[in-house]
């Protein structure tokens, strides 16, 4: 008997529960020149910001003990050229296609998505409130819970079809911030964005990044990533995509057993673009053995 | 841009240069015919200790046989590794990466700088230029280092027919002193015919090989090296800035690009 | 010219930077059999609460992609019988003390630290409050500028040598949490307890810990630290004692650089018990390699 | 207990026993000579990927030379490791850890009940008991596993001139079905002579040795195991709970525990 990997979130279908995570292939076009798109659950972009960003300066990344410190600086192509030169090529792949949106006041992101209401091919957008708020200090979107439920129901009231919000792990509380998300009518969570960290050359005595900090990525987070789509789990209703450290299917389980009902790949594309086919091999070949015929039957089973 | 496919490789062949230094012989790759000289391979080491892959240039390729030749100095953590594999040990390669250089007209003469273990890509570089027919007198081969130990291969680009022109920065060897000396010294004395620079090495000598190309107004390329998460373009992180602003993909815009374009930081 | 380690914290003396952190060395009896705890900066006791504490059932850890995950339960003898058993011998070590004191109520914070008043051996307290309130449905004190306050004033009232506070990562701002312990009056800082974390088996579908949630640990969390003390750091002027992920002299290094004038090695010691014999070592040969007379040189040096 | 050193140490001796089983052979271990049964090495795999050092009884000592013998199976990332060691490669060794087994009386018959990869202990305890005169005969050495394969140093066992008694979960050598039952029979019928029980295996055994000496109401002493982050007492990781409440170490209190006294989980 086949096993069945799709799931469905806020009433759109994936053909499986592993999506690229946002900034971690582009725009899709690399990636589908080494595999067909169709084989992801959902392809997620970048952040798109209002304007196009350069980025920050190199050195941008760090290799860390199981893990990356990046600080890319959210460089991205901005609202008008990616729905000009990236748009065209998304709409021919045929994979859920989720834009990431990012901005540095509400107005910013409130511009964005409108502007995606009207490009059919975001089947969802992501929001990514992990960005400084320029308006606030620069303090986090995503660290307070108000700021949160505000960017929410702004992006809410302009775009249409459903909204993940995008959760930073750097707080007291996820579950704080994941119910004011909710409050302000986000459809999902995407659990969790990078955790600040930072690194210094001791020869040079110069930080390895030129931002100094950067987000802590890979498999040394899946652990802390592993505890706040747990703790959300079990206070919040809304469904989660798991993100931090997945490499293979077995990290997928995890996630799931603690209450994902699908997962993004960052990381573990760079060292392997094509781990999302093997995960997707490796979850079917768990399911037989296991005998279950969905992979929605693992969300959140874990024997307490 | 060919696809780039990723597969197990055996270590056919291992050779010991001196000095640190190491050739390993990867087969079958069914990418390896169509490589091109200034592309790279993404090897993934048999550890995860080291999570990332390591980028490096193609030395030659083996066609028929499917093999792919890199040539390493052992650096760090990852080149330690690689220089205990032994024949027959595997190893994950993604590949071809990169945009090669461009093969210089056959009338052009190729002035080429090569610096410490900058010299594979270019190595491949000259071989493939003579099979295309470029006469190997046509080939002027600058090739720098801290002393005699650390030129290698030496021999082989002798057998090329090639103009070799060493230099050492202690005289153990050729002219004492930075490669880029006696390069100037040749510019100098050819402005009047038609000149390629090619150039690839530590970021000094990048940064001077820029310089020269465009205080003499010639053209060229330069294979750069970043730090490479992934290699095929989607994480930014190997970023160069761009003396025009912004930043280029090292790995996918690059590792060649043409004199005159990256900002090269030192 | 033989390079200085000592460093001053407080305005006790310590015979160099290295400390062992608190629950890695248990009461410093098993590390003495290995070598004399004089080459230790300080030992730092397991934490220790009013009564005794058997801890958590089994299993208490895991092992993660460059880390450990540990539910231990602040196993400890309590102060009666730490005062009776175990400071009789630490008395006898040529080394300093610093006891770590655990509490679930501030009055039992109060207690522990009094009794440890009258014990000279304690050259100074660390105050772990990343330990579940009681009174307060059980969250962290750690978590709360108030309650950190009010632990630390509670503390600093009863207990007359320094108090270091020992901060928990799992905030939205660690510098925040900082202040309210200079605030309240602590002397020093210990930056960071073990970020929450956790796995789950996925044959079992039961979680690895028997607490489910634990603390990730070792060279995993470094970034995460080393951001932690530097954002403290540049914000409050007491003196920091950074912790987490500690194997060799290179991570003190970056420690100081990024603001700590000591450090703790937790499980590292695990791994290899003379770690911080071996980190000494490093540490004089850096400093005669870099022509630095003094390992205080270092502190806060990096260059921005 | 012997101050345990720490120590690089050498591959002189690897032998392939069947069916994933290895014997590696560890020398100049200068803390060999204290070593007794019971006690285990804590080993640092060469590789950061296993941060965490990995727990193995010793097999034997030879204190003239030095040498620790462990005998393993490969089970995980680490063992994987550990079996791919070749002679000559060096391996960083903790110990001697943990409370050995009590030597039995002389006139005490010593019931030894081996599961698996629990018997090179055990083995090393008869070795020990013979060389300090006990009566081979006296030795009853109860040895089971799933299957034939999973049985090794069957030749060295019976060399040692003691009663080996095998079982197979599948019958294909010795007694079919779990050890415990041959053992129980043979308890039956030697109540009326001096028994000491040993035991070291899967959980599930040492909880059936365990009730069966409590319900014969025979002494003797099983070895544990738990994961084991530091191995030396100070991480609190490996505990077991005990009947009488509260936990013990099994690294340091243990691994060796008196018949009666852990909760053996299952
Ligand atoms: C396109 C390309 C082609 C290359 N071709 C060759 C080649 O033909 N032969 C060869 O010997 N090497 C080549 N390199 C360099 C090679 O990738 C590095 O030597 C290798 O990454 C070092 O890895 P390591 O694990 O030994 O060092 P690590 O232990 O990872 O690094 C030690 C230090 O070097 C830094 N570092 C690591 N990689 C790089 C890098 N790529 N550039 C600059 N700093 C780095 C690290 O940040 C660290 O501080 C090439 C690099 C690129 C990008
Ligand atoms: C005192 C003691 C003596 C031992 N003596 C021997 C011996 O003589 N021969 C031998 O083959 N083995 C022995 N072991 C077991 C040996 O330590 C384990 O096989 C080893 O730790 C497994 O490591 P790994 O990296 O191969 O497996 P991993 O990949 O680390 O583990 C695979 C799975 O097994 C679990 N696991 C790891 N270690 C243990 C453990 N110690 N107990 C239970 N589960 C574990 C892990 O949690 C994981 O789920 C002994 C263990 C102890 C504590
Ligand atoms: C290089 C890099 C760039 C990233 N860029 C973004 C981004 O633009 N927007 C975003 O929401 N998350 C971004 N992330 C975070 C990832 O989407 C993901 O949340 C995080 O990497 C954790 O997953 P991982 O451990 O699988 O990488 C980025 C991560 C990396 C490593
Ligand atoms: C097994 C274990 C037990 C610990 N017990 C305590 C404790 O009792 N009190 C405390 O303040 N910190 C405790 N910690 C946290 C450490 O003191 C330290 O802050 C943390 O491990 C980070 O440092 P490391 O990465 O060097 O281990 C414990 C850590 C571990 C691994
Ligand atoms: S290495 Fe990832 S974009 Fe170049
Ligand atoms: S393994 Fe650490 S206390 Fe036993």
């Amino acid at each position: 008997m086949p096993v069945d990997l799709k799931c469905k979130i806020a009433g759109v279908e994936f053909a499986n529960p592993i999506m690229t995570a946002s900034g971690c292939a582009g725009y899709g076009e690399e990636l589908a020149q080494i595999y067909p798109l169709s084989n992801l659950g959902a392809l997620v972009t970048k952040s798109i910001s209002l304007k196009v960003r350069p980025g920050y300066p190199p050195p941008r990344t760090v290799e860390t003990p199981g893990g990356l410190l990046n600080a890319i600086g959210l460089a991205n192509v901005g609202i008008d050229r990616f729905l000009n030169e990236k748009v065209p090529f998304l709409e021919q792949q045929k994979t859920k296609v989720i834009v990431n949106v990012a901005g540095s006041t509400i107005d910013e992101y409130v511009e964005v998505c409108s502007r995606l209401n009207d490009c059919s091919c975001a089947d969802m957008i992501e929001l990514n409130i992990s960005c400084p708020n320029v308006n606030e200090g620069g303090i986090e979107f995503g660290t307070s819970p108000k700021l949160t439920e505000k960017t929410v129901a702004a992006a809410r009231k302009v775009f249409k079809r459903p909204i993940i919000a995008k959760l930073a792990p750097n707080v007291t509380s996820i579950v704080e911030i994941a119910k004011a998300a909710e409050q302000g009518g986000a459809d999902a969570l995407s659990i969790i964005n990078s955790v600040i960290g930072t690194a210094v050359d001791i020869d040079s005595w110069k930080p390895l990044l030129a931002n100094i900090n950067g987000g802590l990525t890979g498999p040394a987070i899946k652990p802390i990533a592993l505890a706040m789509v747990s703790g959300v789990y079990r206070k919040c209703k809304l469904p989660i995509i798991g993100i931090g450290g997945i490499t293979d299917y077995k990290d997928v389980i995890e996630y799931l057993l603690y209450g994902a009902t699908a997962v993004q790949v960052g990381t573990a594309l760079f060292v392997d673009p094509s781990a999302p086919l093997k995960i997707v091999k490796g979850l079917k070949k768990y399911l037989k053995e296991k005998k279950l015929k969905s992979v929605t039957e693992l969300i959140g089973k874990v024997r307490r | 841009m060919t696809k780039p496919t990723c597969e197990d490789t055996l270590v056919v062949k291992k050779r010991d240069l001196k000095n640190d230094y190491f050739s390993l012989v990867l087969a079958p790759f069914s990418g390896a015919k169509s490589i091109k000289p200034g592309q790279f391979v993404h090897i993934r080491l048999p550890s995860t200790e080291i999570y990332f892959r390591r980028a490096f240039s193609v030395a030659s390729v083996n066609p028929v046989k499917k093999e792919v030749e890199i040539i390493f100095k052992v650096f760090g953590r990852g080149t330690k590794i690689l220089g205990k594999m032994r024949k027959g040990d595997s190893l994950d390669l993604l590949g071809p990466l990169g945009v090669p250089f461009s093969f210089p007209n056959k009338k052009e003469r190729a002035v080429i700088v090569a610096g410490g273990v900058g010299f594979p890509p270019l190595m491949f570089l000259a071989e493939k230029m003579i099979e295309r027919g470029h006469n190997p007198k046509q080939i002027e081969f600058f090739y720098g280092g801290r002393s005699k130990t650390e030129l290698v291969e030496l021999s082989r680009l002798k057998k090329m027919g090639i103009k070799l022109h060493l230099s050492t920065d202690d005289g153990s060897a050729g002219t004492k002193g930075l490669v880029i000396g006696p390069v100037e010294k040749y510019l100098k004395k050819h402005l009047n015919e038609k000149l390629k620079l090619f150039g690839c090495g530590p970021e000094k000598m990048l940064k001077a090989v820029d310089e020269l190309g465009l205080k003499y107004d010639i053209k060229g390329q330069l294979a750069l090296e970043a730090l490479m998460p992934c290699g095929v373009g989607i994480c930014l992180g190997c970023v160069v800035p761009l003396k025009a602003g912004g930043f280029a993909r090292v790995c996918c815009d690059g590792p060649v690009f043409e004199i005159g374009v990256v900002n090269i930081a030192c």
